[in-house]
């Protein structure tokens, strides 16, 4: 059984919900290493995304990835509001006009998700990105077998350890990179942002 | 947290209302999304000037929409880049027919909601960003040098430019001689706090300062003891002179700048002792600009930025401006 | 006690050797005593204009200094009103024949020395003391109110009767009128640290401030909890209306001014809430002025100045003015 | 036996001792009810007075006071500095051309100075202001018979328990005045430096 359009709205609301009470980790993870605002920037994005999502009820998952890219986009600023945007608008892409996402569509989709991050932010693994939790997480998703659930929380738990990753490196991409070695001994804020989202999606997906 | 304001959540759109208050002769300011645009836009014929970030850094860079410097502004969250529509808005709102030309100051999120605009703008539209600060190792592999001080002398010079009537890529080329020829580094006393963050960016003991700081509040290269004023000017000005590296016989502008809560008497001591710095080695200061331009919300701090001058640059600086924060000849 | 300054003890002439530096386009600093002077005194013919009062104001009163307003300041120490020699001096490098008004903020140290200074001058001198803030409860017995934010706008409007050719008496006349039209209130969100005091001059809570302040980093009348920019701009806006009193049909200028480490986005905001609070009543802001221009060292807070205008000082205030702080139609 | 001029030199010397040591205590004083200033401007005062002193000689009493007035006046600033000033240039005048000051010469200077204050500031006793030392110090001059140091020390003696009167006093000059009611509960700055200023000269004139 895959997801619907109504299962990944369901998502979605369980995403801006997650990044709603981690907001001020985000923004204290932001302040160490960067400017504090990465929590406060996914707070404003997918708040607006729940208001557009209260309006329009895209048909197929790949219309409610891009509404989430567009809204994203136009709302968020800063890396992430590009950068999220980015892997929202490719993933939609990935999966076209599915009516329902299987698991080598959620594949698919996290990888064109990690190839947006990437063409965009040009950050390689261990430049003290979301890049360290996404690449993991794809590779993860890639290699497991079962259902769409088994498959996002295999991502989620790979990105979890990809952002833990991130604690000793010192940046070389983001704001954080102008801290030079101060920049080591601190998590990354928008690898943990990567993981906790995709672990809002498994945990949804596991209900569905 | 103290601050004049009535809610985090609304603190850049309320301050832009004041700011159409106080100079609706010189801009307006639309909401929905936030551009401040020069009140007689678009100025047919004319390249547009367009520039923008995180708010928080006032006056930049809605302070400096006016005649002869910026047509628009793009203002972001306080320290957050602009969203691309923003841009897209403000191009749209600006574009003489001549195109526009997108300052952007170097830091991930700016090149690239800046980037997504100029790919999507129907207009003509080049874009230059400027990365000024000394403080960051520049690196192939990294993000590179972040865009401070040096941003408010490329948008009143190619301002300027723009406004005598120069095309696009003249516009387009002399902006990347002002960037390769102007360098800064700054320095912090006290931490500030963003509105809806609500704590500092970081604590410093009294006898402590950051040094290296950029204008997001973010800490430093180095925490060192916060010495005597000469120290500190020093600190500052040799790293900056290394870099381009600047010469006996050099004509500059030297720019002296308080991150926003640096009192003024503070500022013009600081500023005295650069000049006297700077006329020990036989670089001459030909023009000088001394206050809070680019800042951090209410930081203890200053910058210095060294342009180096030649005739053109020159003229360009002395050309008639009107805006909010710098007004001559007008 | 973090500061960008050689040594408490030279921190007033460190400064002005800054200034120098920085304007010598527009003013000349003599040391010994400590003067500021226009560069091109003593003008013939015209009344000079004269102020001064303790340093720690800036950009009042040097930052002042040029055509159209000031023809010479004399700064005395930090927070310490000038001595009567250093009026003397000003007196004598700028009296162009037509003598000179003395501008004094009503403190009784600024009072005395330059009452001390007119007995003594050999040159015409009359001089007017303004007392602007309604903070202070005016009595025959008490000191009486102090001299705030008006003392800008009192400055810039003289200058220009000034440097029309106005005489001395009409000069007089003129500040007398604006003394009479102008009222201010200020508040602080954070203290200021005199340089050879070394400490604040008080400790507020976090969610403290005081309001009723002076320029002189001194307690207010009292102290309150923080509320929002709407209630802080209430809490200044309704003592200044109520005191002269300000009525619907009256004609102002409102003057948003920050104690110095006050960012300039809270600063608008705050102005715009002014505006907005003018306009439900039916008062009508012909002109604004909004940044820092008479400040308290390092201090968080802001003042608000209104001046009722006549068609008189509407022009004056636009005439041209070329100093350091204020610069338009030059 | 009177006090030369050389006697009047030393006193100012261990006044300008007494004003370094205290200035610290007058700048707190200061900050609580004005603006931190008043140990600083009075240290900066008998400084200048002290390397006048170092290169000029004056040959009378009246002739020294004449001396530390104006350079007060044109080192301190302030209120004090107008108010100090014109305080010790009337003593000057009142004791003239004399070559030694006795008892009534330095009860007449003290009169003359306070009249002085009163005439330049119009503060009454219970502004709490100098006024409120140097009125009953006044006072018990007049009314003390002895030696030069015997006059002084009366003088100083009343001028603290004067200065200490001040400290439940609501200002109606000075800058305290601007406080209202917070002004009580503090001890008046300029009250308390002529009170040590006073005690200075006394212990100057026992040693003599
Ligand atoms: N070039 C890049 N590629 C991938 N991710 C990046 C890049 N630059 C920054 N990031 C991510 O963005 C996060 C910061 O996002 P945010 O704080 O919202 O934006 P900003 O840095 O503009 O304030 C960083 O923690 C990092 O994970
Ligand atoms: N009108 C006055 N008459 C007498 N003494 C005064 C008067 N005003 C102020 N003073 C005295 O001056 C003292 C303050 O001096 P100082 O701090 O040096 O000057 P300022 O108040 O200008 O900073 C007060 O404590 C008070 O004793
Ligand atoms: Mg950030
Ligand atoms: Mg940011
Ligand atoms: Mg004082
Ligand atoms: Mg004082």
């Amino acid at each position: 059984m895959g997801c619907t359009a109504a299962d990944v709205v369901a998502a979605l609301r369980a995403a801006a919900e997650v990044v709603k009470e981690h907001r001020d980790e985000l923004v204290r993870l932001d302040q160490a290493i960067g400017d504090g605002d990465h929590g406060e920037n996914l707070r404003r994005g997918f708040t607006a995304v729940l208001s557009r999502l209260d309006t329009e009820e895209p048909a197929a998952p790949g219309k409610v990835l891009k509404l989430v890219a567009t809204t994203l986009i136009s709302t968020v600023g800063g890396a992430a509001g590009p950068l999220y945007g980015t892997a929202f608008l490719r993933a939609s892409a990935a999966v076209g006009d599915l009516e329902e996402l299987d698991r080598d569509a959620v594949a698919r989709a996290l990888q064109a998700a990690l190839d947006g991050v990437v063409a965009r932010g040009k950050a390689v693994v261990g430049d003290k990105t979301m890049v360290d939790a996404l690449t993991p997480a794809v590779a993860a998703a890639a290699s497991v077998d079962g259902s769409v659930a088994a498959v996002l929380s295999a991502a989620a738990d790979a990105a979890a350890e990809g952002a833990e990753s991130t604690v000793p490196m010192v940046a070389r991409k983001g704001r954080a990179s102008y801290l030079g070695e101060r920049s080591a001994g601190h998590l990354d804020p928008g690898a943990r942002s990567t993981s906790l989202l995709l672990r809002a999606f498994a945990d949804a997906a596991a209900k569905a | 947290m103290k601050k004049i304001i009535n809610d985090p959540e609304t603190v850049v759109q309320d301050a832009l209302r004041g700011m159409q208050a106080a100079h609706s002769d010189l801009l307006t300011v639309h909401h929905d999304p936030a551009v401040v645009v020069r009140a007689d836009a678009p100025v047919q014929g004319k390249v547009a000037i367009i520039s923008g970030g995180g708010s928080g850094h006032e006056p930049l860079h809605g302070g400096f929409v006016g005649r002869g410097m910026l047509d628009a502004a793009c203002p972001g969250a306080v320290f957050t880049s602009p969203t691309p529509d923003q841009v897209l808005d403000a191009v749209a709102r600006t574009d003489g027919g001549a195109g526009a030309l997108l300052i952007v100051k170097n830091y991930t999120g700016d090149v690239l909601n800046f980037e997504t605009a100029g790919e999507m703008a129907e207009s003509e539209v080049r874009s230059v960003v400027i990365d000024d600060d000394v403080a960051v190792k520049d690196s192939l592999y990294t993000a590179g040098r972040r865009g401070v001080g040096g941003t408010v002398l490329l948008e009143k010079i190619v301002g300027a430019a723009a406004e005598r009537g120069d095309d696009l890529a003249a516009c387009e080329a002399l902006a990347s001689r002002v960037i390769g020829s102007v360098r800064s580094m700054g320095l912090a006393l006290t931490a500030c706090t963003v509105p809806h963050a609500g704590t500092p960016s970081f604590e410093l003991a009294d006898d402590e300062m950051e040094i290296g700081i950029g204008i997001h509040g973010e800490p430093g290269r180095q925490r060192v003891r916060a010495g005597t004023a000469s120290e500190m000017v020093s600190a500052l000005l040799e790293p900056v002179l290394e870099d381009l590296p600047f010469a006996a016989g050099d004509r500059v502008l030297l720019f002296t700048n308080s991150m926003g809560g640096t009192p003024l008497i503070e500022l013009y001591l600081a500023h005295g002792i650069a000049e006297q710095l700077l006329a020990d080695r036989g670089i001459t200061v030909e023009r000088r600009l001394v206050g809070s331009y680019i800042t951090s919300l209410e930081m203890q701090g200053m910058s210095l930025t060294l342009l180096r001058l030649d005739d053109e640059m020159i003229e360009l600086w002395d050309a008639p401006v009107h805006t909010p924060a710098l007004r001559w000849g007008v």
